[in-house]
């Protein structure tokens, strides 16, 4: 099963069996937005407590397989104490990791994640295994994709 | 709604030469190099070399558009497909195929002709119509768009933790409704609904009863008049037949009666800058050029079945259903959930599962190491999902050519999950 | 709209090969025993080894259901789905495949797509749509049933007797119109629409552009920003694909703004008991199990059409009208009328004809004992048959297999019809 | 063309160059139903007029190929005259005439004419040839099925 040790790694299955910031947040004051993934009935929500540009808090709860759920997890722990501006930095760099696959199938390629991205991503990388399975590219991105709903909106309201 | 005991049916199994049935079907050789143990067919069945190579001659011999043209090989295309009605109709007991079976691109297709065209010339604002909260979204999608046009009532059949429709209450939501929709075998729990109870008790109140057989019609013998019910929908790529075929039968008299719902040519008597007047049945239904190859392979699948046999289509999937668990229960005991129905005469070859709290994409994408296709999802039932409280099953689904060996794939990759999910 | 000169035309026509094209096609081998003069490509066309092919080798190695499942069969299949999608993006310019593309079982429910989905969502009683007296039932009668349903307008734009349209009073038709829907080419007359302008006008008006493209985009290479339309449907049938296969191009933010036809499975993100939420483009409109391997076999299709070369087909079509509008004047005189435009530049490969007062019905038959396969009727036209003052015409189309000698085999079959018809 | 010879036979080329009874009768008195073959586009108005049960004169008009033509004018030939009952039988007989092939294709078997009932036809009996093309049936019928209907009216007034 060599093929699944990259889409199972360690630190997924952590943070599937271990969820970080697994919970709700009070709306208002904080901000909530929700993600479905049609394919296969995964739900997402995910709540994110600003102080002006900066994330304070943020907390996920839903759903979902153990890449939807492991990534949503890494999401909060990669996004918290940051900035909006640098929490879309971060779903810009890691979607473009995720869509090294839809490129090569022909999509635009969009300004690539560099491989200095990657280190930033930290434990983040251990998602990138889910590319050679692009069914599981939707769990991957579900939560990332729902975050940057609530920055909309956060970004709206201010 | 069975009348075999598990005995005959078993016994009766043995007949279905799956090894020689597997010889037909050309994947199981050629899709890559692991065993393929494919039991999705509840999703798509694969098709037999019968049923492409009839296809491909049409193509290669024959191909023109039907119905229009007065040369040689536009008749024996028209010929070769109006044969294909004639042979789907007959495979569901239609009284009369020419009139009653319109062809579709596939079962959503039926199933939104006559939510729509029940919308244009049927019902009226506040009609109620019944549907079962097991509904797969092609049998409920449609009606909720009508709901949101006509402002129609949409009235819901509930079910019990094992699967079974409860009929207790029926008669009250019958009362005063236009119609009954509902599945004949759940693509979920794999209940086989008592249909022909409910169409009695249907047409008692008034109402007339369209049946979803897209998981039913491939696996068990039908017959409409059987059923008792007034329209049935069911899809080609289901039962050996290619993609983009579906079909609706409905009696004469109810298509007579039903305006058209797809607009265009074939399916106009006359048209004039100011309206139309549609043509006879069953062609008022079939706007544009048909899925003409597709309707002649469908004709070549449903002679395949019958060569087989329907009876011992069941007899095998009954058998086969009945081993499978049995075999989870020895093998998994507790761990393994099966949805829907215990007695495997109460249902169809449909196995949704839970297995610990492994997801079911997790599951779904271990089996696939393994050469074990299964679906793992929504199925397109989310109402149902929520009955169930779950966001997703797993689902393996049983036909022709699966046998036990299959059945131990599939042990054999769920106990492999555990390597990952503990 | 033609910019070619009719010279280049015919010296690009010499390069392509009819007779190597005529050896990928098993038709013209396997129909039966006569040489086959298929004119009838303008129904429906035959299709090359390459197509059926493709589609033999999907269902043999890859078949599963698309979107839903996570087994690599499943994957498989879905890449090669929207590989097609792709693929007949970019053969008509679209700029956003993977969203815009709607496959659809015909260019008929395509247009039917567009009809009921403006009735839900975009247009209101009153609205005013155009549309012209030469349009193909399949853009006529769904607009005839919206006019039922919703009390809209229609306004025709009409066309002179040589089959071009009479642009003069267009501002006045577009004034407050919501759509303007017409065919790119007319199935009978051949005439290639002005379309570009219209557009333009229309879009000064603030009303949308749907196309027909049936008989345009199998003949002419296709850039629909250029076109300038914010619709495009057609069929794959007609362009060397397989039957249960047809095409709506739309603007994503017109598709967005589009509330969904069909309703099932894959065409949602959310169902509940009482509502639902549509997915995404473009599988808000694609409902159900699609034509997969219809799809893939349409991919196929313009591939090797893209091979061919679209401004080679063109010419090569230019040149045979040309050649057969010559051949005709020489062969009959007075005695054949030709419909429609005449320079050729001006015109697709439709030739719709009479002959004398023979009946198009006789015609037709008389020819299909030479092998000369031409339709006759009123091709599903009928209010412009009734413009043009006849009940039925002949058609004689032509295609990028056909050459000279079934310009001749033609008219040699034609010049029999005097010996039962004086 | 031998194939040929058989559709077109001489009496059929006669009464499709030489229409018997064409034009209209006027309503009322006259009965009169128009047909269409929604193939081709074809289309036939017939008129009766009755006294009692008796078809005292029948005229029919309309557009049409040879085979829908022709079977139009022998068929006015056919029923002039004739009784109500008479002419639903001849219609019977020539629609019986006309469903050897769709039989054989496994349509039920109705009342097959006996050849007792061909002789009955005379003329008509030409357009027998009209079985072995089988898109052409419809055009032979297109006149027959409207008679029909016409005698429904008959009878629905009478
Ligand atoms: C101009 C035009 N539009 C639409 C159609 C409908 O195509 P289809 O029958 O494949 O839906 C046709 C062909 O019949 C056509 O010629
Ligand atoms: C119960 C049921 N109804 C309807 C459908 C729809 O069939 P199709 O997708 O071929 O239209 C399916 C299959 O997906 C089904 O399982």
């Amino acid at each position: 099963m060599q093929g699944l040790e990259d889409l199972y790694r360690e630190i997924i299955l952590d943070h599937y069996k271990n969820p970080r910031n697994s919970g709700q947040l009070d709306t208002p004051p904080a901000h909530r937005a929700e993600g479905y993934n049609p394919l296969c009935g995964d739900e997402v929500a995910v709540y994110v407590a600003n102080e002006g540009d900066k994330i304070v808090d943020i907390k996920m709860s839903g759903q979902g397989c153990s890449i939807s759920r492991s990534s949503a997890s890494l999401m909060t722990v990669a996004v918290k104490g940051k900035t909006v501006a640098e929490a879309r930095d971060a779903i810009r760099t890691f979607k473009n990791m995720m869509s090294i696959h839809e490129a090569s199938l022909g999509a635009e390629a969009e300004d690539q994640a560099a491989p200095a991205d990657l280190r930033t991503l930290g434990e983040l990388a251990a998602l990138q295994g889910v590319v050679k399975f692009p069914v599981r590219i939707k769990c991957a991105t579900l939560a990332w994709n729902t975050l940057s709903q609530v920055l909309d909106e956060i970004e709206a309201g201010a | 709604m069975e009348t075999m005991t598990t005995q005959e049916t078993a016994a009766a199994a043995d007949t279905l030469d799956v090894a020689k049935i597997r010889a037909d079907f050309p994947i199981f050789d050629r899709h890559g190099e692991k065993p393929l143990h494919f039991l999705d067919s509840a999703a798509s069945s694969q098709r037999p070399i019968q049923v492409l190579a009839v296809m491909d001659e049409y193509y290669e011999t024959t191909h023109a558009n039907v119905h229009r043209g007065v040369y040689g090989l536009a008749e024996r295309a028209t010929a070769q497909y109006e044969e294909s009605r004639g042979a789907v109709g007959a495979f569901i007991g239609a009284p009369d195929p020419s009139r009653e079976i319109v062809f579709t691109k596939n079962a959503t297709e039926s199933l939104n002709l006559v939510a729509n065209s029940f919308a244009r010339g049927i019902l009226a604002p506040g009609d109620k119509v019944v549907l079962t909260k097991m509904e797969h979204h092609a049998n409920l999608v449609p009606w909720l768009m009508v709901k949101d046009q006509l402002g129609i009532e949409i009235v819901y059949i509930d079910h019990d933790a094992d699967g079974y429709l409860d009929l207790d209450g029926l008669d009250a939501k019958l009362d005063g409704a236009k119609l009954v929709s509902l599945t004949l075998c759940s693509n979920v729990l794999g209940t086989l609904n008592p249909v022909k109870e409910i169409a009695a008790r249907a047409h008692a109140a008034g109402a007339l009863v369209a049946a979803d057989g897209a998981q039913y019609v491939p696996h068990i013998a039908t017959d409409v008049q059987d059923l008792g019910v007034d329209m049935l929908a069911f899809t080609g790529h289901k039962m050996l037949g290619p993609t983009g075929i579906g079909v609706l039968w409905a009696k004469a008299e109810l298509l007579e009666r039903m305006p058209p719902f797809l607009g265009g040519g074939d399916m106009i008597l006359d048209v004039r800058l100011d309206g139309f007047t549609p043509n006879e049945l069953p062609y008022k239904f079939e706007a544009g050029t048909p899925p003409i190859a597709e309707a002649i392979g469908l004709g070549a699948a449903v002679k395949y079945l019958s060569a087989l046999g329907m009876e011992k289509v069941r007899a095998h999937e009954i058998a086969l259903t009945e081993y499978a668990l049995g075999r989870f229960e020895e093998a998994f005991g507790k761990d393994m959930v099966v949805h829907g129905p215990r007695n495997p005469l109460d249902r169809g070859g449909v196995l949704s599962f839970a297995y610990r709290d492994v997801h079911p994409h997790d599951i779904s994408q271990v089996l696939d190491q393994f050469g074990v296709c299964v679906r793992a999802g929504h199925h397109c039932a989310k109402p149902l999902m929520r009955t169930l409280g779950v966001a997703a099953t797993a689902r393996a689904s049983l036909y022709i050519y699966n046998d036990r060996s299959d059945v131990e794939g599939l042990i054999e990759a769920i106990a492999a999950t555990r390597s990952f999910f503990g």
